[in-house]
């Protein structure tokens, strides 16, 4: 047992950080986070060049066929750098294609010249598969991340009764902004009349590349959230360190220290946290994986908003000041506590899996 | 004990009620959703408070000579209370009636009382507080803004932050260093200074919100006539605690009826959302709604007590605590509630109540560092209520 | 409006405290609460003396005739001083009588010699009265104060559908301890065996009873539950003030001089919403105090813990000792928390007035 | 990265759960309800660890010429939980193999770890921990018990408290002032002292829940040899920080396991009584599961880095904060889940699981404080792992 990463991983971790150090620095993510889609194709194909959309994708697709852990390690370098756009979309979309058995546009997803995104929310804003209710390729989805950058759609439906996934092109498809508080990430009204669109599952099929695809994408998400808790974590102990108030700096004082030992501690749990799912998505059961995936989440969507309230009032008026990056980071936390699914809907699947049907012990449990 | 109005106050009630059903604009909740210029919307308010004074409703506590009411605190958070209710707009002066009016009150001389006092009331000279500055935030004390006596007058150097209301500001009560050798809270001056004086800058603050409520201002050789000393000179840092004592004990008078009606629109918005059946919502909204009346409760103690000593104590930063926290529950709350369309911002067609509830919730993390931060107010607890050992 | 003690209620409740202090110090409580009912009858003839359980019963009956805010008063005192016995369980029956129309036994309890408590509790351990399922006289109450000193007891029960409240002589009635955490008010199992009683209310007339006197009784609890907080707080004050770490006072750390302030917020917070809704029970109408107490309550079952709580963690390893007093009060404010319906049984009370029937606005609402 | 025992750690795992299988008594739980003596309990625990080192599973990562095994900390992990989950009772020797030991590893002379080390996974020597006094809690450097030289002894006067298994201790390393005039954390020296000698006195503790888990020492004019000093003269506070960061970090390893068994237990009661359905206990429960899986991840990587590093970090401090402030949010729950019935205590006819819910809940008042209060663990965190000044 080792928890940790291997060598490789933390080569690939570390190269990650480098690339978004010089190539996405905070300059440049309020640069691109001001543009219209907060998309920047320029830095898209350079984390394509690096590999990054393809990293769990297969080498016989083209992509790096790394796991799950692998996948982690760039999004928490993501989270950390703030790296606006739609890589998590992208990989969303990536995720349901091959749980529901097919390649089409792996490959294009690999080399960066797709982007995807995934369109299930609607009207009544439910994360629950049965709340779907568009019928066939006709009507509308709502909070619809990244959908003006997005090549394709994969698009959750009612046919018959049963859920359906299609593959959908952007073409013709009607977008409107839905202006929200995460700036580098945008969301979008779909509306659909008569699309046309490949079937990529249906039935129990679709459900459970549904399932994967969300469990993947939380997983690359609570990475995501925990880089930026660490960020915020990072800029508030500068904080503390420098800013001196009453002839000492602030960080002595233990309404701010203490307050900064939380921060750590909520920042490592949701990282012992957000790894241990992403290794169950490779090796352990679905159950088990899904499990992970919704103690993960429960556990980060609370921590990345104490982190961040934390992190602004340590900083006092600086920290509320448009000026201080942390603002960027307060808003995506936000953002992400309730994309797919917030504390409380993943505490009830958790319940459902511990009232409703026992699971077989964890490893060590 | 006694918690109903008696006779007097409810009299009062009833005219100030009658009043502003017949006299308070409607619109302004839909004029704060409108793109309207800062200010255009200013002007506005300010004729609202001068139709208000030209009634009698300013200065409700303050005393008759200076065209106030005199009439008792109790009075003055009741019709606090009512215009809330009423959903008027805010008075424009906002600083100059609740912090540097009692203060002036309390600490001006004749002279200052007789220049100011009415013109605050009438909304004529707007007001704004110079305290914080970049290196003075919670530890006050340390300001660096410095001024310099010279003849008749002191010369003002320095830069002040977080200003309310400085980009329209007439005049400010202004906190600098007059005797830099002095131990720091003891070379402090309290200055009058009309902000049309050659040598201030105002510079807008932007905040994570996006707005930009607060300003700089940037002091350079500003002269103000001694005569503008506020108390004695040196004397400074007592009259800043008079007005720090009124921004932590009444300022949030009236907060618990916008509160309640956030509440109560979250309760209409979980039923229209189906989620009234919810009793995880039931509980979080039960909660809020207990702890509004709460510290609607603390606020009647409190004001009772003020109405007793004359001023607001120490324990004032227990409704300065209250108001701060309370509201990011609150508004914690209302984004569970509202679930993701909770973080649609103004603009967003689906946005619930024009993204004031995104809005709301960003802006309430100002609320516990504005207006000292709570980590002061628990050290103002600790030490002048409780009397444990200063813990900075 | 004057939100405060007048200046009689102020003398009533000086000279409670004095009269505790001499009558029922510490020692004394300690002393009390080790014998088997932790009753004494030579205190509890003292506090009739001076007319504590008549404080609200009418002047034509014994009583002082005096208001629920003069209660609690006398109630916080109660509980600053921690004094064991009875007290409750006797106001709590009295209410209950008074609020059926009926003046039995109130003269007895006015002048001390008669205590009663109300049992209501059975197996379900619900304080919802729909789940009152004794029948007539013969079954089984659970959780009862005091039955073991008790003259008489009041007990709902259920006749041919209808909620019923009989007095019931504790007589030959079969009573066992509950052994539980406070120390200082005793529980019992009571069994009826066709027990005769008189008939007190009946159908909705008893439900009212039963309404007010909970109210009652909560709120005397949340002024106990007030003056208990006030002695934790006062204790860790004083401990913080004296006790010497790293060279300086404990208070001097913000980690603890933060949790006093904590600790002060929440008591006063809950002293302002005891004595409102004591006031309520005189002067508003029924569903506002009702509302009232439920605030008050929800409020201190959860504050009166934490702060319990933080009494406990500043005292250190002192404070987690027998020989301290705090784990009396400690205990006690555990028992309060849940008498009468927990934060979440009076949160769901206040949801209830406000989601399904609007209240109209209170005095300044 | 790899989260699955690997071939070896999977064969001890299997051995370890087949040994316990075959010869841990069932009987532990039954005997703690009943009314034992202290003495009697603590007897048949001895026995129990002389049958564990019999077959060879006491000190599974202490160097095979001491008596242990040889293998490695996530063993030791691994055979915590084993035992946790076959609800064998504990070693008896708990201070002396968790603290003392690695403590005599890491500081002891070759002499003291041939004549300690043996012993203490036998339990023939039973060890405790003589650190905290009445005026040295959390400021441990403070402690004034003291230690003179004279000729081949130390001579030991002063008062420790807070001791566990003191009552029974054969041993106890003993932190003394052996150089008064030292800066406080200069003049420690660590001992290793003979309960048994002439001059000690132990009296036991009485806690809030009724119990004396915890003992009292006196010492007059107690005479240690010099060879018993651990590590060098006056280099005290150095070895205490070692058996710190044990306490600290490996300390709870096993936990998840007993707070799984307890929220398994509490799902089963919440069906019983017809509360599963019941979306805050749901939520509540859930929240505990999520939390205690969690601390299982977190001690995972705490092991694995131990394992690297050889010794823990301050980063231990996480664990202790984390096991102590959760097991309190537990304890609150079954209280919320309970109802009135969690308040039972034991001897109650209807008391849940015979009382244990309420003691419990009481017990684990202590948890923050024992073993270093939360507030010392985040400084911990605040000074030596982010680089803050100190804050005390």
């Amino acid at each position: 047992m080792q928890f940790g990463l291997s060598e490789s991983q933390r080569i690939l971790k570390e190269n990650a950080r480098r690339f978004f150090a010089s190539e996405c620095p905070m300059s440049e993510v309020r640069r691109i986070a001001q543009t219209e889609t907060a998309h920047d194709e320029a830095l898209w194909r350079k984390m394509a060049a690096q590999g990054f959309p393809g990293v769990v994708i297969a080498e016989e697709a083209g992509g790096l066929g790394l796991g799950h852990v692998e996948l982690a390690a760039l999004a928490e370098e993501m989270g950390r750098a703030l790296a606006p756009g739609g890589f998590l979309s992208t990989i969303t979309a990536a995720a349901a294609i091959a749980a529901a058995g097919s390649r089409q546009y792996l490959a294009g997803i690999a080399a960066g010249t797709v982007k995807a995104t995934v369109a299930f929310l609607e009207s009544s804003a439910s994360w629950d598969p049965e709340d779907v209710k568009m019928r066939g390729l006709t009507g509308e989805k709502r909070f619809v991340p990244d959908a003006a950058t997005a090549d394709f759609l994969v698009v959750a439906t009612r046919e018959s009764g049963e859920l359906a996934l299609y593959l959908v092109p952007r073409g013709a498809l009607q977008i409107t902004a839905m202006p929200a508080l995460d700036l580098t990430r945008r969301l979008y009204k779909v509306r659909f009349e008569n699309a046309g669109g490949d079937l990529l599952a249906r039935g129990e099929a679709a459900r459970r590349a549904l399932e994967r695809a969300f469990d993947v994408a939380t997983v690359a998400l609570c990475a995501e959230m925990t880089g930026g808790m660490q960020k915020m974590l990072d800029i508030a102990v500068e904080y503390a360190k420098t800013r001196k108030q009453f002839g000492r700096p602030i960080g002595q004082y233990q309404a701010v220290q203490h307050a900064c030992a939380d921060m750590l501690l909520w920042t490592e749990s949701s990282r012992s946290a957000a790894y241990y799912a992403a290794w169950a998505l490779d090796s352990a059961s679905p159950p088990e994986a899904s499990m992970a995936v919704s103690i993960a989440k429960s556990y980060a969507s609370d921590a990345c908003r104490e982190v961040g309230n934390r992190a602004v009032q340590i900083q006092g008026g600086m920290g509320f000041t448009w000026e201080n990056d942390t603002h960027f980071y307060y808003r995506r936390a936000k953002a992400s506590e309730i994309a797919f699914g917030d504390a409380a809907y993943h505490r009830e699947r958790i319940a459902r899996m511990v009232f409703d049907q026992r699971l077989a012990g964890t490893t060590a449990g | 004990m006694d918690l109903n109005l008696n006779p007097k106050e409810r009299a009062f009630r009833d005219e100030v009620r009658a009043w502003l059903d017949a006299n308070a604009p409607r619109d302004w909740a839909a004029r704060r959703q409108a793109e309207e210029s800062l200010n255009a919307r200013f002007t506005y308010l300010r004729q609202w408070q001068r139709k208000l004074f030209d009634a009698g409703w300013a200065g409700i506590s303050w005393p008759v000579e200076y065209g106030g009411r005199g009439a008792s605190v109790i009075e003055q958070m009741i019709f606090l209370e009512e215009m809330a209710r009423a959903q008027a707009p805010p008075m424009a002066n906002v600083i100059g009636l609740g912090l540097v009016g009692p203060t002036i009150i309390a600490f001006g001389s004749a002279r200052q009382k007789q220049a100011y006092l009415r013109k605050i009331l009438s909304a004529e000279e707007i007001w704004c507080q110079g305290f914080s500055e970049p290196n003075a935030g919670s530890d006050l004390a340390a300001l660096s803004t410095e001024a310099r006596r010279e003849g008749g007058y002191f010369v003002v150097n320095g830069h002040k932050c977080w200003t309310s209301y400085g980009w329209v500001a007439d005049r400010c009560e202004l906190l600098v260093r007059t005797d830099p050798a002095a131990p720091k809270h003891k070379g402090l001056t309290a200055l009058l200074v009309d902000m049309h004086s050659p040598g201030i800058e105002v510079r807008g603050l932007r905040q994570m919100s996006g707005e930009c409520e607060f300003s700089e201002i940037f002091f350079r050789d500003v002269r103000v006539p001694v005569e503008d000393v506020l108390g004695e000179v040196n004397d400074g840092w007592r009259v800043a605690i008079g007005t720090l004592a009124h921004e932590r004990g009444t300022f949030g008078a009236a907060l618990h009826v916008t509160y309640r009606r956030n509440v109560n629109r979250l309760v209409e918005l979980a039923r229209e959302m189906g989620r009234d059946g919810d009793a995880l919502v039931r509980q979080k909204l039960a909660q809020c709604y207990a702890e509004i009346e709460i510290m609607r409760f603390n606020q009647m103690r409190a004001f009772s007590r003020i109405k007793e000593t004359g001023v607001p104590g120490p324990e004032g930063s227990i409704q300065k605590i209250f108001w701060s926290e309370l509201n990011q529950r609150l508004q914690q709350v209302a984004m569970e509630i509202l679930g993701p369309y909770g973080q649609l911002a103004q603009g967003a067609e689906d946005a619930i109540d024009g993204g004031e509830w995104a809005y709301g919730y960003l802006r309430s993390r100002g609320n516990t560092i504005e207006a000292g931060t709570s980590e002061i107010q628990r050290n103002i607890i600790g030490h002048f209520v409780l009397g444990l050992a200063k813990s900075y």
